[in-house]
């Protein structure tokens, strides 16, 4: 199992290099330059020093050197040192990844984005997963029931439907006509007490509900596929033949073994939550890391985007060895393998 | 609430909604409106125009003019009195060397200033004393009030923003997020692209103002869901730029929770008619370039192509579908302000398709097989481009249908703002390059002086390689008259003279077809009822008064 | 070979049993599967409506009756007009048409894309590990910033070569295609190292079929179950990618009607002329429906465990 | 006992060591050694019964000598020809001289090709008929086997285990080997269609001279289908001989255990006999013990076993053995 | 039968009728009236080939089949007494485990892969003996030592992909004998082992069977299996049981022409290869969609005559205690008389 995970690992690497070569190479390629929203008096030479200060105009590996060291040392560094607050080194004069568009560090833009990000997309996943694995469970135990027949549809509608189509009637529903919550998630707002808890809930309600239905949607259809594998497994009709309880049969036998292929799911899933939903956070404002990369992208912000989609690439190769070393450890084959 | 209990702060809250999101507060730094605006409530300039276009001063404590001996006689300066009594948010004493530094800080070449043009042949910025300042020009300058005039050039704190000069003024991200101003309010949280936190400045120079304690300013999502977030849900007071078909407005407002205001100042979306030839199969050399003349448009250097175009389109149309009371018909590219807007051209304002044919028939452009005209093997086609926006799709087709019925076929393209207005000398799908036949955009100048915005089209303004393409004569028409009448108003002081010359310098462009006026727009927002005096701008920042704004 | 017939062998008599091939066992398993028939029954209705009711209603979905905007359903216009007076069920007509391409395009070269890779990487173990980290890249990469770069590389020679809407047509099913294959490449993987190891496939080789052959003979065809649920998951997805693209902005022209183009610009208007939202929702959501219950009864339908031998 | 003419097959020194990769590096840190240096001929005509546990090499061998497997040492011979090194072509041109009919008649025919196809399929692959003749031979085939030639359009799923074990042995006659390898072929079978299906195979056997190697650990039905055996114990043969003297005199305390496993149907005897159970479980082919691999469980093991291995030796004319203690 | 004779049978099995729903509305009749009695210390060996319906029948008394689709139609099953097909669920765990131990075929399949050996095993000591966590893992630990398991101890915390295949199969029989139960239940519990092993695997279960007293039900499908473990043998066909006897007197005189058929199909050990044909049955068995009204066996049987293709017949004595049913006396070579 450790050789295993050290193997991973050293794949992981190389992976990772190719990949943040590809983005970087892309991004490069794209036909955009921070000096294309500066006004058209400014002189040539001007927009080419501004072009340097912002790290352009060297060559295109140099660049590239740079922006892996700023990725893997620089902002690192700053991050212990924020988090510590102890200096190490010239950390006025470490080169920092810096976004077109703010002229801000890209890093320090992320940061200010997670609350709300691992609130409500967090949250949602959460709630998706803790409504999705009852709904399994019961729709496979109960085959082809009316209980299985309804899960199954409305998981069907929650996959179907476009988020944007079920957000924007959520607000028609419950903003306009009822009033009761708010179409816009302020993020700046603070839960201190408990009335500012329940605006925090109030407004989180929306954007959650209509996550959670979507990724509710899916894993119990996970969920439900794995624990009708398990239920014709012959060691249930041992457990059966122990004499044990139904509840116990399906909750000490069946589920720990339906959890294994559902759990690794789960982890792989997981770096979509720091990805953010787009779309969700677009419409209902809450302006997380999803929305960050889209104004990123839409404003050409090359920096962001491609440290944005290096994180991403990077979260999910982690969580892509979360999930085989979770494998590893909730099956025993595996970890004693 | 009254105004009996005058008390700063006194009404709370205010929640502004602008759907593009804030990226800075350092207007030098940007060109974006959103951000402008944002910083307006921060940091000021040493006079600002009102809504009905009327120079106030802020900072200052007079306007200077010729007559008051502030601009000198032979208008190569202006000397500004600043008021005394200014103090910074953090208590320090507002000077002329924070102007001086603030001229400095943008006429650094290094810096990239977005404000620029409005520091053109500014030689030098010099403090007199303490509280009065002269800006010093290369040429007579008839309109002296560019710089620090309106919001794209407020004053920047010297204490502040000193060590942040040049290059180096792009990544001090302390300060351009969070400057010290001298406005009603300061910043207390900035957070790039989603919102501001503003709360009132015990320093402001009239004790009982600003009447909200803080501004929440949020950013994201689209113009119609922030319509919705104040007049549907009265979640917010006061939302900007709507730019919504009227009808989706007009259901919103009817939930009687805020109303919508407009502002017509001089925007005026226009088709720009290019008059070089853009043939995809000329070289990179030849395409959409002017090259003095000897590269004209297949057919819409002919006049008589460009006035039929122009009489095919029913303007009203256009304005009832996307615009309702936001915009009305026009066919000027000056229509605001009022000295400026001539009358000659209002035969355009309703559509006359028979004219429009009759015009093509007797110029020899006649129906082909296919119903479209042509004229020795050119044919009728047009490619139409314009930027991404709902509206403007709709336009477009609206258009392309009107033109169907002089047989003139047309094939639309939009292209994403960021690109389209984009200034990236690579990009084959910017406005300038303008490689198609016509385009479609706004267009508008600040504050009431069209000087300079007239000025984009003479000669010497034909974007091509050798400027970088940074023209403003997008529609590559070159007419000596209107160089000639350039020149003269760069000269002429009185008011009425230089209106005159206005208007003769719209009915070329117009007359000529270089340009198509369509809707003369306004500013719309929206704000709550509970709202009270908001006072909408279209020659300034829209938020110019907010200090006056309460409930 | 003598062909004599020994005594103790007894074969069941001839021609008691009629002839059954193997696609009419699945048939006949898909047909008792209720689900999969309705979402085919709605499918095929969706289809043929699409393709053929621009036939029966003629009116043109880019035509601009703008004195007929934003108008309630009526005889003229069945489902009402948008705020151009453009008529909303011919749109919804074209807009299938294109949403359904797009959606089966797409899915075919992620499925031609997913099958080649798995089965490469399944039977062929020296480039097993090579394919498969190439896969886990692409898992990797990031949709979005992707689109982009490519949407912005691409645009322009594509609409030069092909015209602006084939040109985007190609290149958002590509895109669609090429961000989606990775999970049928895995699924069949895993099936192909099972069957190598399968005896057939070791029958097979020691007769001395030739490689292809062992592929496409033995291999393919037995994966063709999970290759058939990706398939329809595919059409599904992509149909969806589309309509969250053009949320974005980032699909279709705005005059070229999708279903979720049409979606999305009907969203603003949702409380002046519903209908605008509610068919293209409706037909987004039957289609992917329906497609998901057709996956559902082929994938029992294709399994001989649950056909029963 | 048949005479000695040339062999068949012959094999000598036949190994197969599958690397165990582990580590980081995926380095090798051993070998499975599921089959350890084999020698013995079959002989025209003959049938060989090869037995042993489960996962003592039986299969591998089998594969092995049709080259499904390359021998990681030692060579095969088929008709004096050297065919250890064969590649490609000539390889698939020796294909029709040798088949195999496999333990699992589900799993040994492809669920989406019809009879018809599948025992069609050497033929076509080979050339060696095509179009309506290919049906003919197809049709014949099945008569040879005792089905029905109007199946040919039928699935595998359509027919019983016998039947389908049928088909499997229609399609390794189709190309007139010499030399068939039976890996099991009635293990999955209940005790009725095992019947069919070893009939088969000896009615085969007389009328097309076919050569058998006949895998099983069933040591009835070898008995009953094989003229000599060879019992493996972990990748080694422990005990060959003519199943006559094999049954009526192992020399092998492990040939000696396995056929006192084997029940017989008979109350009487079976409330009489004595078995040897033998203790503990078969040792890993990865880590086989020192000396004699039998040594750990062998009930009369002395020292030396677990020290040296035993040669292979010729106790009686045509009965080897490998084991110290055999007399 | 002179062990049995006169005392009362632990399980007394009843005219047991198991059907299956299939898809498409059909009904498979898997057992068709099975009805035997079994006593204490007793081995009955169950005999007949894939699909005869042994281990439907024997799932059926603890209602372990699936339901749906299995449904049980008729019948009773008596245990001490007590009708287990009528037991409520509840009453019903009690008896599983407790009373009634299952040793399954594949003991790979039947043990959890994710729980340890130990947690298994000792889960039913928990819940029938009421034992506490550490006298639960003791007694587990003897169990393990028990059949034959070294270091038993040790091996609590394992997982059962750790065990051989006969290991694990001992594991199995340790967790059925763990409650003591009065009757065994064992569906081939040998047949996935090697020779070797499972002579390991017999030799243990009749020496837990002399130890423990225990009634025992052996499902098979080889004849010589049973041949030296079981007391009384009941050979199944399409459902039903068709022969009923004495071990000795079933091998020494088999009366049905199925069981004669089987017999015949094995070959010997001793004898060598002769050359000659073993018997083999020819024909399908059969699809058992119909409830049968004729004997099931007539289309495969060389003495089918008319009656046996219209009427179903009944187990009845031919000698003392040896029951079969067939219209053919197979020792006379005529039809029986009606
Ligand atoms: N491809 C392979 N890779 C690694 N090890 C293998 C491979 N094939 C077989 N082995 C190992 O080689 C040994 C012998 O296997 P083989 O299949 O020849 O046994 P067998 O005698 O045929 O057993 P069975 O009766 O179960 O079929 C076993 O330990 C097996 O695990
Ligand atoms: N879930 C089911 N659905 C339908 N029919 C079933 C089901 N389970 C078993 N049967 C049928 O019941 C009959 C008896 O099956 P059973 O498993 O008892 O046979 P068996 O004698 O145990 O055979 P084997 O020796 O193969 O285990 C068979 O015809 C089988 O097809
Ligand atoms: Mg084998
Ligand atoms: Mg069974």
């Amino acid at each position: 199992m450790t050789h295993y995970i050290i193997r991973r690992l050293l794949f992981a690497v190389p992976t990772l290099i190719a990949i943040s070569f590809i983005l970087f190479a892309l991004l490069d390629l794209a036909p955009n330059d921070p000096t294309g929203q500066l006004p058209l008096t400014i002189p040539a030479e001007a927009r080419e020093q501004i072009r340097e200060s912002l790290g352009l105009g060297e060559a295109f590996h140099i660049r590239y050197a740079k922006w892996m060291e700023q990725f893997f040392v620089n902002e690192p560094l700053n991050l212990i040192e924020r988090a510590f607050g102890v200096e190490i080194g010239a950390s006025e004069e470490r080169l920092r990844v810096r976004s077109w568009a703010t002229r801000s560090p890209v890093v320090d833009l992320i940061i200010e984005r997670l609350p709300q990000t691992l609130w409500v997309v967090g949250l949602s996943y959460l709630i998706g997963i803790l409504i999705a694995i009852p709904i399994g469970i019961v729709s496979a135990y109960r085959q082809y029931s009316w209980f299985d027949q309804l899960g199954t549809f409305v998981s069907m509608i929650g996959f179907s439907v476009p988020t944007f189509f079920t957000g924007l009637l959520a607000i028609i529903v419950f903003s306009v006509t009822l009033q009761w919550l708010p179409s816009i998630y302020d993020t700046t707002h603070r839960v201190t007490d408990l009335s500012s808890f329940w605006v925090q809930i109030k407004q989180m309600a929306m954007p959650v509900m209509v996550l959670a239905l979507f990724n509710a949607a899916q894993i119990s259809r996970f969920m439900r596929a794995a624990v009708l594998d398990n239920l014709t497994q012959d060691y249930v009709r041992t457990a059966r033949a122990k004499g044990l309880r139904e509840r116990i049969v399906l909750f000490i036998h069946v589920l720990r073994n339906s959890l294994i292929p559902v759990v690794t799911l789960i982890a792989l899933g997981i770096p979509t939550v720091f990805g953010g939903a787009i779309i969700t956070e677009k419409i209902f404002r809450v302006n997380g890391i999803g929305e960050l990369l889209i104004t990123a992208i839409q404003g050409a912000d090359i920096p962001l985007v491609q440290t944005l989609s290096f994180l991403f690439a990077v979260l999910i190769v982690i969580f892509n060895l979360i999930a085989d070393v979770l494998y590893g450890i909730l099956d025993p084959r595996i970890r004693y393998g | 609430s009254t105004t009996a209990l005058a008390e700063r702060g006194r009404d709370g809250q205010l929640k502004i909604l602008y759907w593009q999101a804030v990226s800075t507060v350092n207007p030098y730094l940007s060109g974006g409106t959103k951000d402008i605006e944002a910083a307006s409530l921060v940091l000021e300039p040493l006079a600002r125009y009102d809504e009905t276009g009327t120079m106030t001063p802020a900072l200052a404590a007079d306007i200077p003019t010729v007559e008051n001996g502030g601009v000198a006689a032979d208008l190569m300066s202006i000397t500004w009195p600043l008021r005394q009594d200014i103090v910074w948010s953090d208590g320090t004493p507002f000077t002329a060397a924070d102007v001086v530094f603030s001229a400095e800080y943008c006429l650094n070449e290094e810096m990239g200033c977005n404000p620029l043009s409005s520091f053109t042949d500014v030689t030098k910025v010099e403090a007199l004393d303490d509280h009065t300042v002269r800006i010093n020009f290369g040429v007579a300058k008839p309109f002296p009030y560019g710089p620090f005039v309106g919001s794209t050039s407020p004053i920047l704190q010297k204490a502040q923003f000193e060590t942040c000069t040049g290059a180096k003024a792009q990544t001090c991200t302390e300060q351009n997020f969070r400057p010290i101003g001298t406005g009603p309010f300061k910043v207390d949280e900035f957070r790039a692209n989603d919102v501001i936190i503003f709360s009132a400045n015990e320093n402001y120079r009239e004790p009982d103002k600003p009447a909200f304690a803080t501004v929440t300013f949020k950013g994201g999502g689209d113009a119609t869901s922030a319509a919705r977030a104040v007049l549907s849900t009265g979640e917010f007071d006061y939302a900007w730029n709507l730019q919504i078909e009227p009808e989706v407005l007009e259901q919103m407002v009817a939930n009687g929770k805020g109303q919508v205001v407009a502002g017509f100042g001089t925007m005026v979306e226009r088709l720009v008619v290019n008059q070089t030839n853009n043939s995809p199969d000329l070289s990179k050399d030849k395409r959409s370039l002017h090259l003095d003349g000897t590269n004209p448009h297949p057919f819409l250097s002919d006049p008589a192509v460009s006035r039929a175009l122009s009489l095919a389109i029913d303007r009203q149309i256009l304005v009832d579908f996307g615009y309702g009371a936001a915009g009305q018909a026009t066919c000027n590219v000056l229509p605001a302000p009022p000295v400026y807007a001539s009358n000659a051209n209002d035969a355009c304002m309703t559509q006359n398709i028979e004219e429009a044919n009759r015009i093509l028939d007797e110029a020899g452009w006649l129906p082909g097989d296919d119903g479209v005209r042509e004229r020795d093997g050119v044919r009728l086609s047009i490619l139409y481009q314009t930027s991404t926006n709902s509206v403007r799709q709709g336009t477009q087709a609206l258009i392309k249908q009107m033109w169907g019925q002089i047989g003139v076929e047309t094939e639309l393209r939009n292209i994403d703002a960021a690109v389209f207005f984009g200034g990236d000398p690579a990009s084959p799908d910017t406005y300038m390059k303008f490689y198609a036949d016509i385009q479609m955009y706004t267009n508008n100048f600040d504050g009431v002086d069209p000087e300079a915005y007239m000025a984009n089209w003479r000669c010497s303004e034909i974007p091509g390689p050798e400027n970088q393409w940074l023209g403003g004569n997008i529609a590559r028409a070159c007419n000596a008259e209107y160089d000639a009448l350039a020149a003269e108003m760069a000269v002429t002081a009185s008011l009425d003279e230089r209106a005159a010359i206005g208007k003769r310098m719209n009915d070329i462009i117009v007359q000529n077809q270089y340009v198509i006026p369509l809707i003369w727009r306004a500013r719309v927002s929206a704000h709550a009822n509970t709202l009270k005096g908001v006072r909408v701008n279209p020659w300034d920042s829209e938020l110019w008064n907010i200090a006056d704004w309460h409930r | 070979m003598p062909a004599a017939q020994s005594s103790d062998l007894t074969a069941p008599s001839r021609g008691l049993q009629r002839h059954r091939s193997l696609w009419m066992d699945v048939w006949l398993a898909f047909r008792n599967h209720t689900g999969a028939l309705v979402g085919a029954g709605v499918f095929i209705a969706i289809s043929l409506a699409v393709a053929l009711g621009p036939l029966i209603h003629t009116v043109d979905p880019h035509y601009l009756d703008i004195l007929a905007k934003n108008e309630g359903p009526s005889l003229k216009h069945p489902m009402g007009t948008d705020n151009l007076g453009r008529d909303t069920l011919a749109q919804v007509l074209a807009g299938g048409r294109i949403s359904l391409a797009v959606g089966f395009t797409a899915m075919m070269i992620a499925l031609v894309l997913g099958t080649l890779v798995g089965v490469l990487a399944g039977y062929f173990r020296q480039i097993d590990g090579l394919l498969m980290r190439l896969t886990d890249m692409f898992l990797a990469l990031p949709l979005l910033p992707l689109l982009l770069v490519v949407i912005m590389l691409f645009r322009d020679s594509l609409r030069a070569a092909f015209g602006p809407e084939t040109g985007i047509f190609l290149l958002v099913v590509f895109i669609i295609g090429i961000t989606s294959w990775m999970q049928t490449a895995r699924i069949v993987r895993g099936d192909v190292l099972a069957l190598r190891e399968r005896e057939f496939v070791t029958a097979a080789r020691s007769i001395g079929t030739r490689r292809r052959r062992i592929i496409t003979r033995h291999i393919l065809p037995n994966v063709l179950s999970p290759i058939m649920v990706s398939a329809t998951l595919g059409i599904a997805n992509a149909i969806i990618t589309e309509s969250a693209l053009s949320f974005l902005g980032l699909g279709f022209p705005p005059d070229f009607p999708t279903w979720g183009r049409l979606l999305f610009d009907g969203a603003n208007f949702i409380s002046v002329t519903p209908e605008r939202v509610l068919w293209p929702g409706l037909a987004i959501s039957l289609t992917v429906l329906s497609v998901n219950y057709i996956g559902d009864g082929l994938r029992d339908a294709l399994d001989p465990r649950l056909r029963g031998a | 006992m048949p005479p000695e003419p040339t062999p068949l097959v012959a094999v000598e020194n036949l190994t197969k060591h599958f690397p165990i990769l582990r580590g980081v590096f995926r380095r090798e840190v051993g070998s499975v050694r599921a089959v350890d240096g084999l020698d013995f001929a079959i002989h025209p005509r003959e049938t060989l019964g090869l037995v042993g546990e489960s996962g003592c090499g039986k299969s591998t061998v089998g594969r092995m000598i049709l080259r499904l497997y390359a021998p990681t040492a030692g060579r095969v011979r088929f008709r004096g020809e050297d065919i250890t090194a064969l590649q490609g072509e000539a390889l698939r041109q020796l294909r029709p001289h040798m088949q195999m009919i496999f333990q699992d008649p589900q799993d040994s025919l492809n669920p989406r090709m019809t009879v018809g196809s599948i025992v069609g399929e050497p033929l076509r692959e080979h050339g060696a008929a095509a179009g309506a003749a290919l049906r003919e031979r197809v049709e014949a085939l099945l008569d040879a086997v005792g089905l029905d030639p109007a199946f040919a359009n039928r699935y595998p799923h359509e027919f019983s285990g016998g039947q389908r074990q049928r088909i499997g042995v229609a399609r390794a006659l189709a190309l007139n080997p010499e030399f068939v390898v039976c890996d099991e072929p009635i293990a999955a079978l209940d005790v009725s269609i095992q019947a069919q299906v070893v009939n088969l195979l000896k009615e085969l056997q007389e009328r097309l001279g076919l050569t058998y190697l006949f895998i099983s650990h069933d040591l009835r039905m070898v008995r009953h289908v094989a003229d000599r055996v060879a019992v493996m114990y972990l990748g080694k043969i422990v005990e060959l001989a003519t199943s006559d003297a094999l049954y009526e005199e192992p020399l092998h305390p492990y040939t000696r255990a396995l056929l006192s496993a084997v029940p017989t149907h008979d109350p009487e005897r079976e409330a009489t006999r004595k078995r040897i159970i033998l203790e503990g479980d078969v040792p890993s082919p990865a880590a086989p013990p020192p000396g004699c691999r039998f040594s750990t469980r062998c009930p009369v093991a002395v020292a030396e076993c677990s020290e040296r291995a035993p040669e292979w030796r010729t106790l009686r004319p045509g009965h080897q053995v490998a084991c110290h203690l055999a007399e | 039968m002179s062990r049995a004779a006169g005392r009362s049978p632990v399980l007394s099995v009843r005219e047991l009728c198991t059907r299956f729903r299939i898809q498409g509305g059909g009904l498979v009749h898997a057992v068709n009236g099975i009805s035997f009695d079994l006593h204490a210390g007793e081995l009955l060996g169950v005999v007949g080939e894939s699909g005869s319906g042994k281990s439907v029948t024997m799932l059926s008394l603890l209602k372990l089949l699936p339901m749906p689709p299995a449904e049980i139609a008729s019948g009773q099953a008596l245990l001490d007494g007590e009708d287990l097909l009528a037991l409520n669920p509840a009453r019903l765990r009690h008896v599983r485990g407790a009373k009634v131990g299952f040793i399954f075929q594949d003991p790979m399949a039947s043990l959890n892969p994710v729980l340890s050996v130990g947690y298994q095993l000792t889960e039913p000591l928990r819940l029938h003996l009421g034992l506490g966590r550490r006298a639960a893992r003791r007694r587990a630990a003897a169990l393990l030592e028990g059949v034959g398991i070294p270091a038993a101890e040790s091996r609590l915390g394992d997982f059962p992909h750790q065990f051989s295949g006969g290991m694990r199969q001992r594991v199995m029989i340790a967790m059925a004998l763990a409650c003591d139960p009065k009757v065994l239940i064992a569906d081939e519990p040998t047949t996935a082992l090697d020779a070797t092993i499972q002579a390991q695997i017999l030799d243990l279960l009749q020496r837990l069977r002399r130890e423990r007293g225990m009634a025992i039900v052996w499902i098979t499908h080889d004849l010589g299996v049973v041949a030296g473990l079981a007391d009384r043998v009941m050979v199944m066909y399409g459902g039903q049981a068709v022969e009923r006897a004495d071990v000795r007197s079933l091998y020494a005189r088999p009366q049905h022409p199925y069981t004669r058929s089987l017999l015949r199909a094995l070959p010997k050990l001793e004898g060598g290869s002769s050359g000659e044909r073993l018997a083999s049955i020819p024909g399908q068995p059969p699809t058992l969609v119909q409830a049968p009204d004729a004997c099931s066996f007539a289309p495969r049987c060389a003495h089918a005559f008319a009656r046996c293709r219209a009427e179903n017949p009944a187990l009845a004595p031919v000698t003392e205690g040896h029951e079969v049913a067939c219209w053919y006396d197979a020792d006379a070579g005529v039809p029986r008389a009606a």
